[in-house]
């Protein structure tokens, strides 16, 4: 069988039908902020940004910018009406204390077991940085992953095991890759949707852990 | 679309169930939901705990409430007042437990708990007889006790105005245990003078983001002339 | 020796002497509270109450009275300009975090080391009560005691070791009393002021803890 | 009579010494007390301890006090950036210590140290290298970090608005680690667009009440016509 990969912003409008009317959200900096843009108009999610951020919305027009007005990524952001600002305390009170319903992140790799590794290669002379990718990791009641099934050179990202330094234990949901979906479970690693014209061999093929085939259920 | 003001406080308050922790805000009357009490006693739920700074007042309220006999254990830091008479009776009578927890300590409890800490170490209460069988740690040439927080399924609080997606600001002295309340329960009751437009709270003047809101109830204020709604 | 007992205003009087301008300050339920108005009107002072007030001024003019606007002696005050609000959780911030500066607290007993007992009589069948007692002991930079000397029946209040249950360990800086003014130092209790016509003897005499004289220093 | 924004910027920052350990509010530039930094630059000292969320961007603010040599050690949680070219080299050449800490975790510590704590469990970072060597506990079902707070002899934030008992409003995003570094130093000084008279913040909207704040001080805020004020 031939099979298309999805685009990053294909992913991101999958991911995006998974995030509910009411919902809480944080978007990780690159790919996951994607999805703002194929969130339903006639939803309410709420997005909330590290900095101090609550309901923010697109980008301002040209000229608008305002550089105290940026999320986490350092984009210019504007406020929806009913949005409110807070500082870091209460920001990540919101994150560790579980009150935001979904984070999106990306991921360097998730293990079979739900770990994350998504903040340091382990290279020996790379300056290490984390920024919020721990606390977002652990805080929200859900963990969403977006990411390329394989990394450039075609190795694994889904691995039984993570060989790099872990972000967060036992923390991911929910995988939505460019070629599938995939459920962390208690069971193990568990298929939900694969792209048209792949098989589960196929995807399997390519997955450095052992997958469960629910696509026919 | 959002709108956490749609219900009636009736309906609103009907998914408390028998056993419920409870928080009600308010220091005094001030800031208490006396609405939202109400409703609650009128449920008809019992082997409630409930977390408040005092154990009521009068034959009101939380009084009221703790009259009935629905309340089982209270966490609070001074039930002893002048006319706590309710509570007295049922504490002689060993019909309700207490958890004496020291004032700071009881706020900080409950922001640990909105916060999602484990545990804190606070000196407060070091040596004391309310810190006895607690876990102690001398730490930077002072000592700590370790406190665990204290959550809630419900808390019950009054604000000033809230809207739709439940952002609350509050009114002077009645804003209290309201904002860290709100973080630390499952589900947050706010019982609001005034419900205003989306936007009409400004973000920088928000003190509760909507995050920690689940339900806004407008009732008729407290001190509104009685016989013009009569 | 004859002397006259200080009044409970001319102890609140004494003590306010030792407030400084610009001083953050909590007083405490009961007698402290009447310090407030012998504060000089040339110093800014600035009155903290635990149910989130930061300077508060005098009590409203009849028929101004709000409900809202309370201190935590649920007395109704008024705002300063440039007074504010806050939530519980920052109002003990200020206190734990060793942001007020003086708090002024009752007593039952203050002991040499200046342990201090104002919560409970130890009594078996008195309902227990603590609020914010715990935190204030602890929290201020400095902790100062006002109180009669004695007790009623004339027993000692300031003793050698507590009788009564503890509220802080090793937290009084300063004493009032109806008689005296004492230091709790890491030498003892150093008695620097004692009402005209008593002599330090004298003092002893009505004291449950041995004093240092340094009236004369 | 009080007046904590009667000094100029260079009267304030004179107290600084030689090995002291500043928090610097902001991230990225959003809340970056320019000015402060700029003034510290002058003042030449050397040995210090920084706390930032981040450990500077091109050639100016705290890169600009990197670059001087001054700063011993950070402590952040995100020093590599696309722009983060000074820290970098300091970094590789071995002339600058780093204590990299989550970012939640830094909030955190420094709220821990405002509000006194001795320490607090955290969930964030368990089982990460970031978390290596430190106590760790099992509560209630969920594995927690033992971390100590932050302090800082010194806090420079920028506010919008200062009056002079020190109370303060913030901007926006402007706003994020101020008001609790304000809290975590023994002596914080904030710059502020405009000072205010006393009354003109609304006691219900302060966001940090003056008890926080040792010094007030009005700079030209950065965004205006340079032009104009040359």
């Amino acid at each position: 069988m031939s099979h298309t990969l999805l685009t990053r912003d294909q992913i991101a409008e999958r991911a995006a039908q998974d995030i509910p009317d009411g919902a809480y959200v944080n978007l990780g900096i690159g790919l996951p902020t994607k999805i703002a843009k194929y969130l339903p108009a006639d939803k309410d999610v709420f997005l909330h940004s590290e900095n101090g951020l609550l309901a923010f919305g697109p980008p301002p027009a040209r000229g608008e910018e305002d550089p105290e007005l940026i999320n986490a990524g350092k984009e210019y952001v504007t406020m929806l009406d009913g949005g409110s600002f807070f500082h870091h305390g209460d920001s990540f009170a919101m994150m560790r204390g579980g009150h935001i319903d979904i984070c999106v992140l990306g991921a360097f790799q998730v293990a079979a077991n739900g770990d994350l590794a998504n903040w340091s290669t382990g290279a020996p002379d790379a300056i290490p940085a984390v920024g919020g990718a721990m606390d977002l990791a652990v805080g929200a009641k859900k963990v969403f992953v977006m990411t390329n099934h394989t990394t450039k050179t075609g190795e694994p990202k889904i691995v039984s095991e993570l060989t790099y330094p872990v972000t967060g234990k036992h923390c991911v949901d929910r995988i939505f890759t460019d070629l599938c979906v995939i459920d962390v479970t208690m069971k193990g690693l568990v298929v939900t949707e694969i792209v048209d014209g792949m098989s589960f061999t196929e995807l399997q093929a390519v997955t450095g852990a052992t997958l469960i085939d629910a696509t026919q259920a | 679309m959002i709108n956490k003001a749609d219900k009636d406080l009736k309906d609103v308050l009907s998914q408390i169930k028998d056993g419920a922790t409870i928080m009600i805000g308010g220091f005094g009357t001030a800031g208490q939901p006396a609405e939202l009490i109400d409703a609650l006693i009128d449920l008809g739920i019992k082997d409630l705990v409930i977390i408040n700074n005092n154990a009521g007042n009068g034959d009101h309220g939380l009084a009221k409430l703790l009259k009935t006999g629905a309340v089982r254990k209270i966490i609070c830091s001074f039930p002893r007042q002048s006319d706590s008479w309710v509570f007295d009776e049922l504490y002689h009578a060993g019909k309700i437990e207490l958890e004496l927890v020291p004032q700071g300590n009881l706020a900080c409890r409950i922001q640990a708990a909105g916060m999602g800490l484990g545990a804190v170490y606070t000196s407060t209460g070091f040596g004391t007889l309310l810190a006895e069988g607690k876990e102690t740690r001398h730490i930077d040439g002072k000592d700590y006790v370790l406190e665990y927080p204290i959550k809630a399924d419900f808390a019950l609080i009054k604000a000033d105005s809230g809207d739709r997606w439940g952002n609350l600001v509050y009114r002077k002295s009645a804003r209290n245990f309201g904002p860290i309340m709100a973080m630390a329960a499952d589900v947050t009751i706010a019982q609001v003078s005034k419900t205003v437009a989306l936007g009409e709270l400004d973000p920088e003047h928000i003190i509760t983001p909507g995050i920690f809101v689940q339900h806004v109830v407008q009732v008729q204020p407290a001190h509104s002339n009685v016989a013009a709604i009569a």
